[in-house]
């Protein structure tokens, strides 16, 4: 029906609770039931939504200014008490912990205290100045603690506020929504949205294929082919915040050695994998962990080629002119095509005298790998990390001593990297993210490999634009004029 | 009533086709009893289902006729037939708890056979079975039908499978080995109730039997069949007396019966070899290559010969009158009796029970949930093994013969009481001395064909307790070689399995595993059992002569009196897991002091003095107070039910014990009757 | 008379024609499975190509094309090479597993069965509750946890498949303990190993041998199935569920990725089960526990 | 020589000793009761089948068998170290992993987290999914119905075709149809269910577009996966019933019922088909484990929201209390049946009813 949209979901969606953080899909589902003070829209700008407007007077101050009659389905109104009451909560340890997680963890860290001026005025005092603050807020919805409270049962409903209202609840199955009477905005165009949960590639492959889903993301790239010919849709690939690349683990020789770590940046050939695997959905990375949809995205680096010449050089003079082994880890299924990237990384390493053992992992076992004993780990591994607000400071993290990986080589990156938290304005903020790319790319501290694309299906009846975060939400949508 | 032309019965197997029924002509009359005896595998099956329609699916009838009130039953169009056989045939079978089926109940499988206009109403059904099951005297009919066959004693499911077959009024009963996985007691019941139906009902009846005794005491006519033919026919008092066939004379001197005198004194006189393969029999007289008196006219077919009173034979050289001659001159190598007669003291005691008890645990409770069950085998029995002798154990299944056995060769451990070997208590000791013990007893089995590994070559099953005994290959090898050779098996047949052997020499290979380790004691459970009447006295005169030449002590457990009257120099009587009567064996059977010792002879068929106990042994798991007997005995009184009778001696004549409160006197003689 | 002669005829025919076919039955079995294994056992030999070289530039090439016979996959390697080499983890696991499992089936069954007793009891228990966790079930939770290798993969298929192994073997020696041929070797003071080695061994190994072939079956599809749910062997190491699995999403493109190795492994499972079949019958029809010959 | 008589009057001095647990030899108390008003006794033909200590027998071992299956996975679970890294996503810091660690109870030792558990299962208190956030048993449970449902359907068609085929291939009149769909069957049997699942979607769903690829929520949904599943069980189903049949027909009792003059079909249904069933409805039994085992790959291939898929997804996320969960419904659920198994063959073979 014209009035109806179905969204294939490559993930389950368990959890309505804006402090549990499962996937940018589940995010999805729950930024249309729930307001949040700020918004990230299709084009990824951010807009107000609960907050009409805000301001930064002192860099760790924020005051936000709420929309007015804004009620919940159950006709409760949203006043600064509620933001206030939702904040307490996510700042509240012990409330959060056992759902959250590290979700809520700079919330918790960062906000020192949350005061209702008035009404329809909140105040957040911070322990830091955080420039993407109002960037953050985007993905922390404001709910109703009754119904947490009274056991957050999705299956009863969310009691929402946004411009859906949740019609039926089936976490591994499909999640049905429609539009909410309540919604201070313009109803969205479609009244009826269903999410459908389809965790193999092959059933997102088939369901596109048998148009049982108006929208469907994270097909496998090499499946995009089988599509194209389907004159009913419309399939690409946006280059998503998602980057690839091989995490060395420094601590290790040989990759306490740069020219070692050069070395492998030029021994891959990506662009052979990303014409071919990724069907020319991506392209190399320049260089750097960051791409487009980063704010701190470097323009000035460049590839690094693919030479084998230059690589076996590099190998001589880092001490391993025949090659040596390496174990490499990756998390298997966990992104799409990494199973087949990994194979390719692995033969084009191979023709350079690196002899990789593969070591595929589950997700979790692999997260844990990550964050346990870098005695533990593999040589290297690979990673499409992403954080989910796509903000700098957030990729960037990733590569600071504290992490398993990267005990580090260079101690400036870390001084770099807490000079960036303290960052009062955007200049400062840029400057020292240009900084640090450019340290990352000279120390080839990674292998740099390409940004995933964020490939997907939608029927041309649709209009609908998937942003770079893979935030896929209903209310984007409208029927193709 | 039916008469039977020159049938032939086909079965087809892989092997090719046997002729498991070859040109048989028979006749039987209303109310008349027609038995059919002959070895196993002659046939007599075969025939009997040929006439009942129910030849397995791969044999057939391929030629003579069968008429039943004058309808050709095998020109007959298959449906035609099937239902005049439904109406006037009735079957029952050999082995009456397999032929029932597990999983319906006695009634409605009585149900089933019954008659549309029988069946109109569940009621009337119900009634009609009732009075089916009282008719073949099954007590409390009512409570019967809802019982499912595995709760039923072999005796009731053959009263069952008789209700069933007279489901319908028939005319013709055939009955295939009806008694034969029965004991004496039961067999004589069911016969009994054979013989009431067939004079009530005027039933005929086919009596198919390998038991000649049993034959000759209840039918009114016998044919004797041989590898699909048969042999000679005629009244039952004038085949035996007067056996014309060669075939039939060899039979009747084969068993040893309880009521012919002089035994324990001669050998038996066996026939040699075994039936022929039905699927390529031989020219002629087919019993030509077992016979002692083919000659070359055998090799032709014999005609049939038939005198004036009904008595046909086929055979060129009858025996007749000749046969009292000849079976001494058959037999030349009859040798005098081996030891001393029974009388006076024997030797020490070898091996001696006292007060052994054996309870199985039959279903525990579980969880404080059902009731413990347990089953007294043996209940308090004490018993001397006397060096040299033969002790002969009977009494009616499950009274606990083999139990006895186990526990002697310590297969078993009694719960109570103890056994003991050379005056040393056997269940304390020690593993070596275990060994040493069951090294001196050792046990035949009844089964030749389970009681050899059916993967190992038969020298390998003899020479396996000798070579876990210590022995060097070689010297076993020869010691098996000559084992093999005193239990008279040919040089080759050691290097054969067990499959490629017949019933005898598979016995003979479980004998000379028995006798490899030079036991002084051997307990034979039941040994000859399975076998055929002639294989049988074969055995019989082996185990004999390996007891002359090894001084060995035999603990001979049967429920056949004639061959334990035959092989025993002494025989103790048990019943329900206790001895009730030992003594000399020929006191025993002359004059039995326990009335169950005489209800037991009085059973045997061809007892001048027949009579029949009645009831059923009363179950092992709750005995009867006092004197277990007295449920079925009729001298029972008030004392028997209070006190439970101990062994005494009964006086003169040999002596022995009995455990009775009214031991019979000599003159009294069987009281039943 | 002559309609009966030939129903006699009729039934030998066909007699004749049943065994002949349960042999044909056999020969088609072996058969199949010989055309499946030796291919994969002399893989090296016979693989036109490394089953791990890949070529970028020519992926999910056709069949027939440019000197692949089956085409390529995704990374542009040899289809017909990996199938080659791709029933090699299955093969080697199976055969390892079930070996295993028969192992320790038949040595824990013959020794509950012998013994009786608590012995009995707590296996015949341990093998209960193994039995209630369904064998895909339990070896995905020993895989993802314990991780995939060959070792363990041929743990946990031999785990899933030893209780049907010890169950049947329990019950025939439980039964073979009371056969009178075993306890003459008991009374002839033969000591119990030897028993269990002499009498024992010989008369279950039919069962054991047919039970074997049903646990090959099914440890093949289970092996499958691991390698289908992603929690197979390494993935650069070809394997026939995996690859069924990797495959399935380029139907519409090249189908043979999926069915090369689907069909390859059908054959092999269709060979196994009626050799299966076929040994059931024979061993049942010889009956060697059966009286006579 | 009147047999009742005499019977009757040794069995009076005889009454207290009767074993009320062994039937066949039960004692009247009036020895006339026996023939009296049998018309109110109405058809005795039938008993109850099942005893208390055989219902109690069987449901002690079912628990040791759940028990175990609990105990066995808790322990294969819990040996590779705590979920909490799961939890936390990939940007937490040590300390915050430690906070967690301690808060979930994972530092505590193996023996001690194993009785908490234990007890908690026995209340049915499991502990929260790690992806859920609710008791994880609540979540299991919820996919049941679907599991149940598609394993019904599926184990009904599957024994249903199977029963067919079997009866066919022992019965049928014409060679062909001995043959032929024995012959079917038992190829069916040797298509992997993973290649048969692609194979099934690329036909229905994409070739022809008949039928759904996956989901959930109406019967066509249902079909694919159904057929799968039922793959998994026909076969051995009708082998085993032909096998079963073909050695029925050899006994003695079918002799027996031959000779009562039934008619052929009577016999074979009767006599031979429904004796036939018990090994069958054993098998019936340890299929279930394979219907199950079966669902886990049919449900991922069908993303269909049973047990199946719900434990896969939870493994590869180790979201360890959700897979007990699942394992214990799973243990239960297959006990449970064959419990009803049990029973089952009880009411059929009463030989089975006193083991
Ligand atoms: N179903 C069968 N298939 C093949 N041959 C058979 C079959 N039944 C019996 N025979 C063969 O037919 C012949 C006659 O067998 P039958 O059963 O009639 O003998 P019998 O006299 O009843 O023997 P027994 O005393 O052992 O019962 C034997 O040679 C036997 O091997
Ligand atoms: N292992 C056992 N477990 C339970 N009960 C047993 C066992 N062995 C024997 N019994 C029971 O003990 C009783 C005596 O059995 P036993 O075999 O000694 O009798 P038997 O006199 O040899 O009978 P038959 O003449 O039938 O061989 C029977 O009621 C039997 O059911
Ligand atoms: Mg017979
Ligand atoms: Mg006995």
């Amino acid at each position: 029906q014209a009035n109806e949209l179905t969204i294939g979901v490559p993930n389950a969606i368990p959890c309505l609770d804006p402090a549990c953080n499962n996937s940018q899909y589940e995010r999805s589902v729950k930024s249309q039931l729930h307001l949040a003070l700020t918004s990230v829209n299709q084009d990824e700008q951010l807009v107000p939504q609960l907050a009409t407007s805000w301001e930064n007077p002192a860099p760790t101050e924020w005051v936000f200014t709420l929309r007015d009659g804004v009620t919940f389905e159950n006709g409760t109104p949203i006043t600064a008490e509620t933001v206030k009451a939702n904040f307490d909560r996510y700042r509240d340890r012990s409330a959060t912990a056992k759902i959250a997680g590290s979700w809520l963890a700079d919330i918790q860290s960062s906000v020192a205290s949350i005061e209702a001026i008035d009404d329809s005025t909140v105040k957040f005092t911070l322990t830091r100045p955080w420039t993407e603050f109002a960037a953050r807020l985007a993905s922390l919805p404001i709910i109703d603690l009754t119904w947490v409270a009274e056991g957050n049962d999705a299956t009863k409903g969310a009691n929402a506020s946004g411009p859906y209202r949740l019609v039926s609840f089936d976490p591994t199955s499909a999640i049905v929504l429609e539009a909410n009477p309540a919604y201070y905005g313009e109803p969205p165009a479609y009244s009826k949205v269903t999410y459908r949960v389809l965790t193999s590639p092959a059933a997102r492959l088939t369901a596109a294929q048998a148009h049982e889903v108006d929208v469907v993301l994270a097909l496998d790239p090499q499946d995009l082919a089988a599509l194209k010919g389907d004159s009913a849709l419309k399939v690409g690939a946006v280059e998503s915040s998602r980057n690839y690349f091989i995490w060395y683990n420094t601590s290790r020789p040989p990759f306490d050695n740069q020219d070692i770590r050069l070395a492998l940046n030029y021994a891959v050939n990506k662009a052979a994998i990303t014409g071919s695997l990724m069907d020319g959905m991506t392209s190399p990375s320049k260089g750097q962990v960051l791409n487009e949809p980063y704010p701190g995205f470097n323009t000035d680096l460049k590839p690094f080629s693919f030479d084998k010449a230059k690589a076996k050089e590099l190998l001589a003079s880092g001490g391993q002119p025949n090659g040596f082994k390496m174990t490499l880890s990756y998390p298997s299924g966990a992104y799409p095509g990494i199973d087949l990237i990994v194979q390719a990384v692995a033969a084009q390493l191979g023709d350079v005298g690196v002899n990789v053992d593969l070591q595929p992992m589950t997700l979790a076992n692999w997260v844990s790998m990550l964050q346990g004993d870098a005695s533990k780990a593999t040589d290297a591994t690979v990673a499409a990390l992403a954080p989910a607000d796509t903000q700098d400071v957030g990729m960037l993290k990733f590569f600071a001593s504290s992490y398993t990986m990267n005990k580090s080589i260079d101690p400036k990156y870390d001084e770099l990297f807490a000079a960036l938290l303290k960052a009062e304005t955007q200049e400062e903020h840029a400057k020292i993210v240009k900084e640090l790319t450019q340290r990352q790319h000279d120390n080839a501290q990674l292998l740099f490999l390409f940004p995933t694309p964020l490939t997907y299906a939608i029927n041309k009846s649709v209009d609908m634009k998937i942003p770079s975060n893979g935030m896929i939400r209903a209310y984007d949508a409208s029927p193709a004029k | 009533m039916l008469n039977v032309d020159k049938l032939s019965t086909d079965i087809v197997t892989a092997a090719g086709v046997v002729h498991a029924v070859d040109r048989v002509s028979l006749s039987l009359e209303r109310g008349e009893m027609l038995g059919l005896v002959g070895e196993s595998g002659c046939g007599k099956t075969m025939l009997a289902m040929s006439i009942a329609g129910l030849l397995p699916a791969s044999g057939s009838v391929v030629s003579g006729s069968i008429v039943l009130n004058d309808r050709d039953l095998t020109r007959l169009p298959y449906d035609e037939a099937k239902r005049l056989r439904a109406q006037n045939i009735g079957v029952i079978f050999q082995n009456p708890t397999s032929a029932l089926n597990p999983r319906m109940s006695v009634g409605s499988q009585i149900v089933e056979a019954l008659n549309p206009e029988d069946r109109t109403s569940a009621a009337g059904a119900d009634r009609k079975c009732v009075e089916l099951l009282g008719m073949v005297g099954v007590p409390r009919p009512w409570d019967r039908l809802s019982d499912y066959p595995h709760e039923l004693s072999g005796g009731l499911a053959q009263r069952v499978l008789i209700a069933i077959a007279l489901a319908r009024n028939p005319e013709l009963l055939i009955a295939d080995e009806p008694t034969t996985a029965l004991d004496v007691t039961i067999q004589a019941q069911i016969l009994d109730v054979i013989d009431r139906l067939r004079s009530e009902l005027g039933l005929g009846v086919l009596l198919v039997s390998h038991d000649m005794a049993l034959v000759a005491e209840r039918a009114d006519r016998v044919a004797v069949m041989y590898a699909g033919r048969v042999a000679e026919t005629g009244e039952v008092g004038e085949v035996f007396r007067n056996p014309l066939h060669r075939y039939t004379a060899g039979l009747l001197d084969a068993a040893p019966s309880v009521w012919s005198t002089g035994h324990g004194r001669t050998r038996l006189l066996a026939i040699d070899g075994t039936p022929p393969d039905l699927s390529a029999p031989p020219p002629g007289c087919r019993f030509a290559p077992r016979c002692k008196f083919s000659e070359s006219r055998c090799s032709t077919e014999p005609e049939v010969v038939r005198l004036d009173n009904g008595h046909t034979y086929a055979c060129w050289k009858p025996a007749g009158e000749l046969l009292e001659a000849t079976s001494a001159e058959m037999a030349p190598d009859v040798a005098p009796d081996h030891g001393a007669p029974p009388d006076g003291d024997r030797g020490q005691p070898l091996m001696s029970l006292s007060e052994v008890r054996k309870e199985f645990v039959i279903s525990r409770r579980v969880l404080g949930i059902g009731t413990e069950r347990r089953r007294q085998a043996v209940a308090g029995v004490s018993l001397d093994i006397l060096e040299g002798e033969s002790l002969g154990i009977v009494g009616e299944s499950g009274c606990g013969k083999s139990t006895i056995a186990r526990l002697l060769v310590g297969l078993e451990r009694p719960t109570g009481g103890t056994v003991t070997l050379h005056g040393r208590k056997t269940a304390a000791d020690g593993r070596g001395e275990q060994t040493a013990w069951r090294r001196t007893v050792q046990l035949v089995f009844q089964d030749p064909y389970l009681s050899l590994d059916p993967t190992m070559r038969v020298r390998d099953s003899i020479a396996e307790p000798l070579l876990y005994k210590g022995g060097r290959k070689r010297a076993v090898r020869d010691l098996v070689e000559r084992l093999a050779a005193e239990v008279g098996l040919a040089e080759g047949v050691t290097r054969r399995r067990p499959n490629e052997l017949s019933g005898g020499q598979r016995q003979r290979v479980g004998i000379a595993r028995a006798l490899a380790l030079d036991p002084q004691i051997l307990v034979a459970d039941e040994a000859v059992s399975a076998l055929d009447v002639s294989v049988q006295a074969v055995i019989l005169n082996l185990l004999k002569d390996l007891q002359r030449n090894r001084g060995l002590t035999y603990v001979f457990i049967s429920h056949d009196l004639g061959v334990v009257r035959y092989v025993c120099d002494r025989v103790a009587v048990m019943y329900l897991g206790k001895i009730v009567e030992t003594g000399p064996t020929e006191r025993i059977f002359s004059a039995p002091a326990h009335p169950y010792t005489a209800a037991l002879l009085a059973a045997v068929p061809g007892n001048a003095k027949r009579a029949t106990l009645e009831g059923e042994i009363p179950s092992a798991e709750n005995p009867p107070s006092g004197c277990r007997f007295r449920t079925r005995c009729r001298l029972a009184t008030e004392k028997c039910a209070l006190e439970e009778p101990v062994m005494q001696n009964v006086e003169g004549d040999g002596g022995g014990a009995v455990a009775c409160h009214f031991p019979l006197a000599r003159t009294e003689g069987i009281p039943l009757g | 008379m002559s309609t009966l002669f030939n129903k006699t005829f009729a039934l030998r025919r066909r007699q004749k024609r049943n065994r002949y076919r349960s042999g044909v039955q056999g020969i088609v079995g072996l058969a199949l499975m010989g055309m499946v294994i030796i291919p994969v056992i002399f893989a090296p030999l016979i693989a036109p190509y490394s089953p791990t070289a890949l070529n970028l530039s020519n992926v999910l090439a056709g069949p027939m094309t440019g000197g692949h016979i089956l085409g390529t996959d995704q990374l542009g390697r040899d289809l017909l090479s990996r199938v080659l080499y791709g029933g090699r983890v299955p093969l080697i696991v199976v055969t390892a597993a079930v070996l295993l499992a028969s192992i320790v089936g038949v040595v824990l069954g013959m020794t509950a069965g012998y013994l009786g007793g608590w012995i009995d009891q707590a296996v015949s228990r341990f093998a209960d509750i193994q039995l209630s966790i369904p064998s895909l079930l339990l070896a995905l939770v020993m895989l993802a946890f314990a991780g995939s290798s060959l070792t363990t993969l041929i743990l946990v298929i031999a785990l899933g498949s030893w209780p049907a192994q010890f169950r049947i073997v329990r019950a025939q020696s439980i039964s073979l303990r009371k056969m009178p041929f075993v306890e003459a070797a008991v009374v002839g003071c033969v000591p119990a190993h030897a028993i269990l080695r002499r009498h024992f061994l010989p008369n279950v190994m039919p069962m054991v041998v047919v039970t074997a072939t049903l646990s090959l079956s099914a440890g093949l599809l289970i092996v499958a199935s691991l390698g289908f749910l992603g929690l197979g062997i390494r993935p650069d190491t070809p394997d026939w569920g995996a690859m069924i699995a990797i495959g399935q999403t380029q139907l519409g493109r090249s189908w043979l990725l999926a069915v090369a190795p689907g069909v390859a492994l059908l054959l092999l499972l269709l060979g196994v089960q009626l050799v299966g079949d076929w040994l059931a019958d024979r061993f049942s029809v010889q009956g060697l526990l059966a009286r006579g010959g | 020589m009147n047999p009742i008589v005499e019977t009757t009057l040794d069995e009076s001095v005889d009454v207290g000793a009767a074993p009320p647990s062994d039937p066949s030899r039960r004692v009247p108390l009036s020895p006339n009761r026996a023939s009296d008003e049998p018309a109110a006794r109405g058809r005795r033909h039938h008993r109850s089948p099942i005893t208390l200590r055989f219902f109690v027998l069987r449901l002690f071992t079912a628990m040791l068998a759940v028990w175990g299956a609990l105990t066995i996975v808790f322990f294969a679970l819990n040996m590779t170290g705590s979920p909490v890294a799961l939890l936390v996503g990939d940007n937490a810091t040590a300390e915050e992993i430690a906070r967690l660690t301690t808060e979930f109870g994972y530092d505590r030792p193996l023996v001690v987290r194993y009785v908490i558990f234990l007890r908690d299962a026995l209340t049915g208190q499991f502990p929260e999914s790690l992806q859920y956030h609710s008791n994880s048993l609540d979540v299991v449970l919820e996919r049941i119905p679907a599991t149940l449902l598609l394993s019904g359907l599926g184990l009904l068609l599957g024994v249903t075709v199977g029963l067919g085929v079997g009866y066919l291939a022992a019965n049928g009149r014409w060679a062909w149809s001995r043959r032929v769909p024995l012959a079917i069957i038992v190829c069916a049997e040797a298509v992997p269910p993973i290649l048969l699942g692609v194979v099934l979607v690329l036909i229905f769903s994409l070739k022809l577009g008949w039928l759904p690829t996956g989901g959930s929520g109406s019967w066509k949904n249902l079909i694919l996966p159904v057929t799968l599943l039922s793959v998994y069980a026909a076969p051995s189903i009708a082998r085993v019933f032909r096998a079963s049949i073909v050695s029925n027909a050899h006994a003695d009792h079918v002799r027996t019922a031959e000779a009562k003059g039934l008619s052929r079909r009577m016999v074979r249904l009767r006599h031979i088909a429904a004796n036939a069933l018990i090994p069958v409805i054993n098998l019936i039994g340890v299929h279930v484990g394979a219907i199950l085992s079966g669902a886990v790959v049919t449900e991922s291939l069908f993303s269909w929201p049973g047990v199946g898929r719900l434990s896969v997804d939870a493994l590869l996320n180790r979201d360890y209390p959700l897979v007990l969960a699942s394992v214990c419904v799973v243990a239960v659920g297959f006990v449970i049946v064959n419990l009803f198994v049990d029973i089952f063959i009880a009411v059929l073979d009463p030989r089975a009813r006193e083991r």
